[in-house]
């Protein structure tokens, strides 16, 4: 592998909880609890988990828009948790976020060109005439065209308002770029319009992309690799095709076999959960897991296990889990 | 059961209801027509402001009005014309012949209330049974949807429950009377995949126990595939096939249902390149264009479509398809 | 145990609110209030006069000396002598409270009773006649000043210009007959200016409340409308209301009703406060100040606690 | 000083205080009240029921400051002399004192010998709660407490500096202890008051509220709070007190003097439609129990009065006399209000006046001995602008005297012949004299009309502005400014801040002195002489008259100074209310407030309903 | 496929029709509120009279004695005449301009005030400046209206608009507060986020992006606070604590008092019926607005 465009190493974020008569710290959600990978230039990171497992918030960590509470990110090999709050503003150019509301995203009251614009001129790119052409440019790129520049965003559908926020993503060329669930809030056909326009621009342009979702079947399809959250930790981390085909964590299989199948011909056998995802604010002992495992055993309950290869060399896949049996040395 | 051996249980024919907005009146559901036998499970499908979640809150007239109002059509259901009943009588058969569930459980229960306030009230008003008879009834129906520490949940508000709890209890009190029907308007969407799959699972042997007629509300082709006999696909208002559900999945006739069925991304063996699209935009509904609404869109449109909307008219192999060109 | 360590979380949060309420009232009312100096001297006066009667009243002392002495009388509830008459503090605020209370109850009670009743009446036909008519007459209240409503049914009801049916003022309790014709006017008026916003807030929460999903939820599952407003709509908008009630409470019971007890000429503690400002009687002005203060920081605790209470969502945390 | 320019104006206009009962007082109003024995029955107390425009603010007798609180203090405490009920002018009576004091002939030594067997009210702060008797002790006692800071008293001024010692004692620390050389009980009912100098006023102050006699046990009892509950000698005690109104009920131990109508200066042929024939030989009080409500508003009391008649006199409010006044001078009724009420109209002891601050350059004194004439010519301009008789027309209804110069109808030495020129409106003159002393509009000074925060303080800052505007004065060069508190506008009266001082003066006794101090000049800021006026002249002539006793040379001593405030254009000055009081037919009683005020409480009658006190014979109206 | 519309075969069809702004958008259902454009006339009406008043061209004896004592209505004193022979409409129309200025000054300062502490303390909200902007909230909030403001009116005596400086330091609150919750609400807003993650500095993100967002908020604030403003002040006029120089209806209010007793009401009906136009009329445009701004109603 080359060097890793991205590098996040053991990044936690928790969240205080206050309680008691002087709201003293009385313990601790941990939302991202030691995550772990590294993502290759152009390449898709598909982040997969449901709701409540810190997916959102390890992207949002990363990009230090919530300052994680430790770990290292490194962006070209340099930590961006470590650097100063101008010092960030700088390299935000290499670094984007797509939002899931495409109602949300976008500012009301400025209109779309002045939203694509705001990056250039924050980042002070090119003079008046250029950033007007780049702004034509990126709608053209988007599909809108650059007519629609003086509109504001409640003239346009949800797909359209989810392409301008991938323009204003596009503006500064960024390398590397946050989609946080893009598509969850859009109808299915317009789902894959978004789908196969971040595609063909991530090809043209050569961005990497961390793609957060919920569902499984997008993830699969827009990632070279996937990685399964649980509550706060990767359970399953390897390339999209082989953890499709094969899961190794009983949760990913389990998430796997949940997802409905548009085909009624297609009947497979389901693997139910039992019991409820638990607070990420009182995480079960050992392996977070367990409760809900159907392959669950002592060692579950008491060690957390850790991520780590597993067998066959199938691209670097890992698995936290002890069940798994260890690639042989 | 009343009504005629062969009368279905219930018979939507031209349905039409308009809202009134700044704009003028705008018909979100124009001409719908469908039945349901008894035991029946209908999905009915399409993507957001296709009409289908009006159409299914019409079954128990509960499209708020204003700024809705039924502009036509009638829906007739266990041989009664729902249109035309008093809201008294309405009332009596809301919940004990029509149940509904809602999309969303945190907002759909009172959150003031306890779970078994609730379940207990519903018990009462239609069965007419006692406070502590409701209660042991109420325990029942819990545990029926296999709600953990059933006896503990029933004092418990809904928002010490979690998301697919919230729904099981939706569930429990839509089923509380037995009811003939059963509307879910879109169920399980709000819920995360594994418990959507768990609580679909609990729908669907529910129903089979009970043998009602279910009408699933829903944008998601898959679980329409794994949950229902038959489906009903609507776009801008009106439907544009229907079929059984094996029938409908192998074979799309309409342009529509095959590219929403071919955009959907699913779990591949191998990755592909692009998803096939359906281009363009659902149209305004103030600003329908004449002939067919899917025309702007459609891959095989003609002069004709522009001109002339088709009708929803039987095709070969059981279902009905308003389209003048069918796939073939 | 629970409610017993909210309640005092929420006390001790209460405590800078207490500083900073007193501090304030202290500085505008008390230390740059108005000055009895020149009230209590005598016709003739000379400047020895004048710097003993400062004296007396205390105003030599450093400002911070006042301040601390003002809260200790709040701490031990003692405020002394009115400069004015030499009567207790508490005497006066026993005798006026009381007659505040009796006469801004009804008002209160059936301005927001009616408000309510009309507000539902507003929301189950909105957008048709009922409503308009209602919201229309609503604005009507609202943009009439309280000042010319008092004066136009005082003039109305009391003088020999209109019915003249009762008192023109005065306050008398000694009889229901007589307390209901000394308060029918003052609470007409405040039912009347009242019923404008409180009608238009009513409909509003209703409204608000009605569009919500349980209510689609308990109409399908067949509930009647009565049961439903009972329910599903009272019982969700308590918290709003439980609001706009709770911190009415303080102005009644400290606060007074300034315009109607002076223009009806009632004893209340609305005046009582007033005459205390405009003679510059600092002890019952600090009393009325402190004593709102912390009325106004209980209200918040109960208030909080009852929110607890009409709905379970909210946590004591 | 008359408190008329402290009511503001909210007070005034709607502070109306509470008619009846307020909650406190409920249970007692309608009961409670024993019966002395051998009285006849009567189906209830008999009542005499007054409504007022002002609570006092405290009872205590140090600070009977106006009428309102010498109403209920004079009532409630003894003084040692009196005004006579009946006599007009004024005129004094021994009432504690036994008689006449003893004079030295230096004028400087009066032995006062007081009355046996006076019982203070019973009240629980005297051991066993029995009063006990009135001693001379008490007297000296009660005037110690006007000398002690603690009291906050209002009415030293009266003696100090003239009382040997009495100020020595207060700077030693107001001891009670120790005893004054000029104030002394010789024995206990014998009191020896010596002057530092001769002092003609002194037996008029024994008649204030001021020195009325306080038993020390009360003071000891109550504390700061004897202001809200009197314990005295006087003919009624107070039951109840609060804002709204104060409850009487007779003293039962208080001393039996039948009334001499001849020795209270009784005047048949004004004073028979009265009826008060009907109390001479009787001792007073004739009622059981006395209410006096205050309420601020004129509608208010006029209502409460002509309602029912739970009120049985009151004060006819200006605005109405059109209606109920069928002719002013004499006052008639109109036959409606005739049959039911009877009617008096008196003057004021008092005036309303305006004048200017000399401590001004501007139009004061400045030290350009020229610019100095031409600011009295603006004064006199000013003063010629000023149209007494609207305002008299605007806000009096033409029921107010108009007089020139400061020495008001009520006192003997009023001169009706005095030149009406000072207070006659004279545009044209005024116009000439700005013009003659080279005034123009550009350089006319900025006038700041001081004013307490009332509408009708604000509307004759208006008036006064129209007025002077018809001068040629530019309007925005007459500036309002308004006093949220009484005590903010006296104290920039006290510290020489307003240009205009308009104030109106409440005489404490019937002494053209009590006026012209206003204007003496060491009586400057803080004192009353607001106007700052210092006359060489005039106070030659105040020191002059002030030791000695009434005569035609006091008189004409007297008119002369009021001649220089008139000559010097110190101000627009002055006006004399007339109050008519009405009151119910069975009532007996020849009201009056002026002076001390309250002191004709209890020689008040009233009989059954339905019965008219007014003798047989005599017109309907009168 | 509409023509020209499309790109790539996955292009947009973009609506033809074409509205602009939020704001335009919310001006064009304003115009079809035919309640408030009543009530915008009648408000526009009453500015000019008060336009009128400020050039002089009517009401200019207004201080004047032009008649006698209680003149009755005629063709020369259209409403008749006060106590001391004013003429009672043109002191009427004088009042109408103090209206505005009070109502405007007022309105203005409060929504300043309570804007840029609304929206600094809920986009510091958890701050300490969040902390000390909500404890001042309290405070002022924890006194009871009249008594703050005659308080203030009190320490303020010698400054003539001692009673603007209290309305504005008693209203600003509810402003403050409104702002504040939105500033909260929009502080979560992806588009929010999205200028972070994009690198705009605070106080861009503030100016550019959350302010604009309260816009609505704050001018619906200030139709509310004029109303406000304009019925405090004759509140306080009466109670001697308002306007100080010139002329209003409170003043005129508390004059009539005078004349109850006597049986003439001029005053009182000549200020009620004017002040009840004005504020009648601005609530219903204030209504109006709200309605138009509401962005739950601009779909």
């Amino acid at each position: 592998m080359t060097t890793p465009l991205l590098e996040v190493r053991d990044l936690r974020k928790h969240f205080p909880i206050r309680g008691g008569l002087f709201r003293r710290i009385v313990g601790q959600v941990k939302a991202v609890d030691g995550v772990s990978f590294t993502l290759a230039p152009g390449r898709t990171l598909g982040l997969v988990g449901e709701s409540g497992c810190g997916k959102s918030t390890l992207g949002r960590a990363i990009l230090q828009l919530q300052r994680p509470t430790s770990g290292q990110v490194l962006l070209h090999g340099e930590d961006l948790a470590a650097l100063t709050p101008p010092e960030l503003r700088a390299r935000r150019r290499q670094m984007q976020i797509i939002f899931q509301d495409p109602y949300a995203s976008l500012n009301p009251r400025r209109t779309v060109g002045q939203a694509i614009r705001e990056p250039l001129d924050v980042h002070r790119i090119g003079t008046a005439r250029e950033r007007a052409k780049r702004v034509a440019e990126l709608l053209d790129v988007v599909g809108l065209g650059p007519a629609v520049q003086d509109r504001y965003p409640h003239e346009f559908s949800g797909g359209q308002r989810q392409r301008i926020g991938i323009a204003r993503a596009l503006a500064l060329n960024p390398a590397f770029i946050v989609a946080d669930e893009p598509v969850s809030a859009l109808d299915v056909s317009v789902q894959s319009q978004v789908l196969n326009l971040s595609a063909r621009l991530q090809r043209e342009h050569g961005i990497a992309f961390l793609f957060v979702s919920h569902d499984l079947a997008v993830i699969q399809h827009v990632s070279d690799d996937i990685a399964v959250m649980y509550l706060g930790r990767i359970v399953e981390l390897g390339p999209g095709g082989a953890i499709c085909r094969e899961p190794r964590h009983p949760y990913t299989q389990a998430l796997l076999s949940a997802v409905p199948v548009p085909d009624p011909q297609q009947r497979r056998a389901r693997i139910l959960l039992p019991g409820e995802i638990p607070s990420p604010a009182r995480p079960p002992p050992g392996c977070p897991f367990h409760p809900r495992c159907p392959l669950a055993e002592a060692r579950c309950r008491e060690t957390v296990p850790v991520l780590r290869s597993v067998a066959e060399g199938d691209g670097g896949r890992q698995v936290a889990c002890h069940r798994v049996p260890t690639r042989p040395a | 059961m009343a009504g005629v051996a062969d009368e279905p249980l219930l018979s939507v024919r031209d349905l039409a209801i308009e809202f009134d907005t700044l704009d003028g009146p705008v018909r979100a559901v124009d001409g719908v027509s469908f039945d349901l036998r008894c035991g029946e499970t209908v999905g009915l499908v399409g993507e957001s402001g296709c009409g289908k979640t009006v159409t299914g809150l019409s079954l128990l007239r509960l499209v708020p009005e204003p700024p809705g109002r039924y502009a036509g059509g009638s829906i007739r259901f266990g041989g009664r014309e729902l249109l035309a009943l008093p809201e008294a009588e309405l009332r009596a058969l809301r919940g004990r012949d029509v149940a509904m569930v809602f999309q969303e459980p945190m907002t759909a229960l009172n959150p003031v209330f306890t779970i078994g306030s609730q379940l207990t009230e519903v018990l009462r008003r239609h069965r007419g049974l006692g406070r502590r008879e409701a209660r042991v009834q109420a325990l029942a129906l819990l545990e029926r949807v296999h709600i953990p520490e059933a006896a503990r949940r029933l004092d418990e508000y809904p928002h010490q429950l979690s998301g697919g709890q919230r729904q099981r209890v939706m569930i429990a009190m839509a089923l509380s009377c037995g009811p003939r029907l059963l509307v879910a308007d879109e169920p399980t969407t709000a819920l995360d995949v594994t418990t959507q799959a768990e609580v679909l699972a609990e729908i669907r042997r529910l129903q089979g126990e009970l043998g009602m007629a279910m009408i699933l509300v829903t944008h998601d082709l898959g679980v329409v595939a794994e949950t229902c006999a038959r489906a009903i696909v609507m776009y801008c208002g009106v439907i544009v096939e229907t079929n059984a559900t094996a029938a409908l999945f192998a074979q799309p006739r309409h342009p529509y249902t095959l590219g929403l069925l071919q955009s959907v991304p699913r779990v591949r063996e191998t990755r592909l390149a692009e998803l096939p699209v359906i281009p363009g935009r659902v149209p305004d509904l103030r600003s329908l264009p004449p002939g067919c609404r899917f025309a702007d869109r459609c891959p095989r449109v003609s002069e004709r479509c522009r001109a002339e909307e088709p009708a929803l008219t039987p095709i070969a192999g059981g279902g009905q398809v308003a389209c003048h060109h069918p796939q073939p | 145990m629970d409610v017993l360590q909210f309640a005092l979380r929420k006390l001790l949060a209460g405590v800078p609110l207490l500083v900073g309420v007193t501090l304030l009232s202290f500085t505008l009312m008390v230390y740059f209030g108005p000055d009895k100096t020149y009230e209590l001297l005598g016709k003739n006066s000379t400047a020895a006069q004048i710097a003993e009667v400062r004296h007396e009243l205390g105003y030599d002392r450093p400002f911070f000396v006042r301040y601390a002495e003002y809260l200790r009388e709040l701490a031990t509830l003692d405020f002394g002598h009115s400069d004015s008459t030499g009567a207790k503090v508490s005497t006066l605020l026993a005798r006026s409270i009381p007659v505040s209370l009796a006469l801004e109850l009804p008002g209160f009670v059936l301005g927001n009773l009616l408000g309510l009743a009309l507000a539902l009446t507003a929301a189950f036909h909105r957008g048709r006649w009922p409503d308009k008519l209602i919201m229309g007459v609503a604005v009507v209240g609202m943009s009439v000043s309280f000042l010319i409503v008092i004066f136009a049914f005082q003039i109305w009801f009391c003088t020999s210009h209109g019915l003249n049916w009762f008192p023109v003022r005065g306050w008398s309790a000694a009889g229901p007959l007589d307390y209901l014709a000394h308060i029918a006017v003052p609470t007409l008026a405040t039912v009347f200016v009242a019923l404008g916003y409180n009608t238009r807030f009513y409909r509003a929460v209703i409204v608000e409340e009605m569009g919500r999903d349980h209510v689609r939820t308990a109409r399908a599952f067949g509930t009647p409308p009565l049961r439903l407003l009972w329910r599903n709509i009272l019982k969700n908008c308590a918290i709003p209301i439980v609001t706009r009630v709770m911190f009415t409470i303080p102005s009644i019971v400290i606060g007074g009703a300034l315009l109607i007890e002076t223009a009806f000429g009632i004893p209340g503690v609305g005046r009582v406060t007033y005459e205390a400002i405009i003679s510059g009687d600092q002890p019952v002005l600090k009393a009325v100040v402190g004593l709102t203060a912390s009325l106004f920081v209980l209200t918040l605790l109960v208030t909080d606690i009852l929110y607890r209470a009409v709905d379970p969502r909210v946590s004591l945390q | 000083m008359q408190p008329w320019h402290r009511r503001l104006f909210f007070l005034r206009s709607i502070g109306g205080v509470s008619l009846a009962c307020a909650v406190a007082l409920a249970g007692g109003c309608g009961s409670g009240v024993a019966e002395g024995p051998g009285r006849p029955t009567l189906p209830g107390p008999k009542t005499f029921h007054h409504s007022f425009e002002q609570a006092p603010a405290s009872l205590d007798p140090v600070q009977a400051t106006n009428i309102y609180a010498n109403h209920v203090v004079v009532n409630a405490y003894d003084t040692l002399f009196a005004y006579k009920y009946l006599a007009r002018p004024y005129q004094l009576k021994p009432n504690l004192a036994e008689d006449w004091p003893e004079i030295s002939p230096d004028l400087l030594t009066y032995r006062i010998r007081l009355k046996r067997g006076v019982r203070f009210q019973d009240d629980p702060c005297f051991p066993g709660g029995r009063g006990r008797e009135l001693v001379a002790e008490d007297f000296v006692y009660s005037l110690k407490r006007q000398f002690d800071p603690q009291n906050r008293p209002q009415g030293g001024w009266f003696w100090q500096g003239r009382i040997v010692g009495i100020d020595a004692w207060k700077s030693a620390g107001s001891d009670y202890a120790q005893d004054i050389p000029g104030l002394r009980a010789l024995d206990s009912h014998t009191l020896e008051i010596r002057l530092t100098r001769p002092y003609p006023q002194l037996l008029d102050t024994f008649a204030q509220g001021y020195s009325a006699v306080v038993p020390h046990e009360a003071v000891a009892c109550y504390g700061r709070e004897l202001g809200t509950h009197p314990v005295g000698s006087g003919p009624f005690k107070v039951v109840a007190y609060d804002t709204a109104r104060v409850v009487f009920e007779r003293h039962p131990g208080y001393r039996q003097e039948p009334v001499d109508l001849a020795a209270e200066g009784y005047d048949p042929v004004k004073q028979r439609y009265t009826g008060v024939e009907r109390i001479a030989g009787r001792s007073p009080p004739f009622v059981d129990r006395l209410i006096i409500d205050f309420a601020n508003d004129d509608a208010s009391r006029w209502n409460s009065f002509t309602k029912g008649d739970e009120v049985q006199l009151s004060a006819l409010p200006p605005e109405r006399a059109e209606a109920v006044l069928a002719s002013l001078n004499p006052v008639r009724l109109q036959p409606e209000y005739a049959e039911k009420y009877q009617a008096y109209s008196g003057p004021e002891a008092g005036f309303v006046f305006e004048v200017f601050n000399f401590d001004f350059p501007d139009f004061g004194y400045h030290p350009d001995p020229a610019r100095e004439r031409r600011n009295k010519a603006l004064r006199c301009a000013i003063i010629k602008a000023f149209d007494w008789e609207a305002r008299n027309a605007s806000w009096y209804f033409g029921l107010a005297t108009v007089f020139p110069g400061v020495i008001v109808p009520v006192v003997p030495e009023f001169d009706p012949a005095l030149s009406r020129a000072s207070v006659t409106r004279d545009v044209d003159g005024a116009r000439r004299l700005l013009r003659d002393n080279g005034w123009t509009a550009a350089n006319l000074p900025v006038l700041v009309y001081g004013q307490s925060a009332g509408v009708k303080q604000r509307m004759f800052y208006e008036q006064f502005r129209a007025e002077l505007k018809q001068i040629g004065w530019p309007p925005e060069k007459v500036v309002l400014k308004q006093f949220a508190t009484f005590g903010d506008l006296s104290r920039a009266w006290k510290e020489s801040r307003l240009p205009i001082v308009a104030k109106g003066w409440g005489l404490d006794y019937p002494d053209a002195e009590n006026t012209l101090q206003l204007f003496y000049g060491p009586n400057g800021s803080p004192g009353s002489n607001d106007a700052n006026w210092h006359n060489v002249e005039f106070d030659r002539l105040y020191e002059q008259a002030a030791v000695m006793l009434p005569s035609p040379e006091r008189t004409a001593l007297y008119r002369r100074m009021n001649q220089l405030v008139i000559d010097d254009c110190v101000g627009m000055t002055g006006l004399a209310r007339n109050r008519i009081y009405l009151w119910h037919r069975n009532v007996v009683a020849m009201p009056d407030r002026e002076i001390v005020g309250g002191f004709w409480l209890k020689y008040v009658d009233v009989l059954p309903p339905g019965q008219s006190a007014r003798p047989e014979g005599l017109g309907a109206t009168g | 496929m509409t023509a020209g519309m499309a790109r790539n075969g996955d292009g947009v069809a973009v609506p033809a029709t074409r509205r602009t702004s939020l704001w335009q958008t919310a001006l064009a259902k304003f115009a079809r509120d035919r309640a408030g454009l009543v009530g915008l006339t009648v408000v526009a009406l009453y500015l000019l009279v008060a336009i009128g008043v400020w050039f002089g061209w009517w009401a200019t004896e207004w201080a004047d004695i032009t008649g006698a004592k209680w003149a009755p209505v005629s063709a020369q004193h259209w409403f008749g005449t006060n106590i001391i022979g004013q003429d009672i409409f043109q002191r009427g129309l004088y009042s109408t301009a103090t209206a505005f200025e009070v109502g405007l000054v007022v309105a203005v300062l409060v929504v300043v005030l309570g804007g840029l502490l609304g929206a600094t303390s809920g986009f510091l909200a958890g701050s300490w400046v969040d902390e000390i902007v909500l404890w001042t909230m309290g405070v002022v909030d924890a006194v009871p209206f009249y008594l703050m403001v005659a308080a203030i009116a009190f320490a303020l005596a010698d400054y003539p608009y001692a009673m603007h400086v209290a309305m504005i330091s008693t209203f600003w609150t509810t402003t403050g507060r409104f702002v504040r919750g939105e500033v909260i609400k929009l502080r979560g807003l992806e588009f929010v986020e999205a200028a972070r993650a994009l690198g705009v500095g605070q106080a861009a993100i503030v100016l550019r992006h959350v302010l604009p967002n309260t816009l609505h908020i704050l001018l619906v604030q200030m139709t509310l606070c004029f109303v406000d403003a304009i019925k405090a002040e004759v509140v306080l006029s009466f109670l001697g604590l308002g306007v100080k120089d010139g002329m209003s209806w409170g003043l005129m209010i508390s004059e009539s008092t005078l004349e109850f007793l006597a049986g003439h009401f001029n005053n009182l009906v000549a200020a009620s019926l004017l002040m009840f136009g004005l504020v009648y009329a601005f609530n219903m445009f204030a209504d109006a607005l709200q309605d138009a701004l509401d962005p739950k109603r601009v779909a």
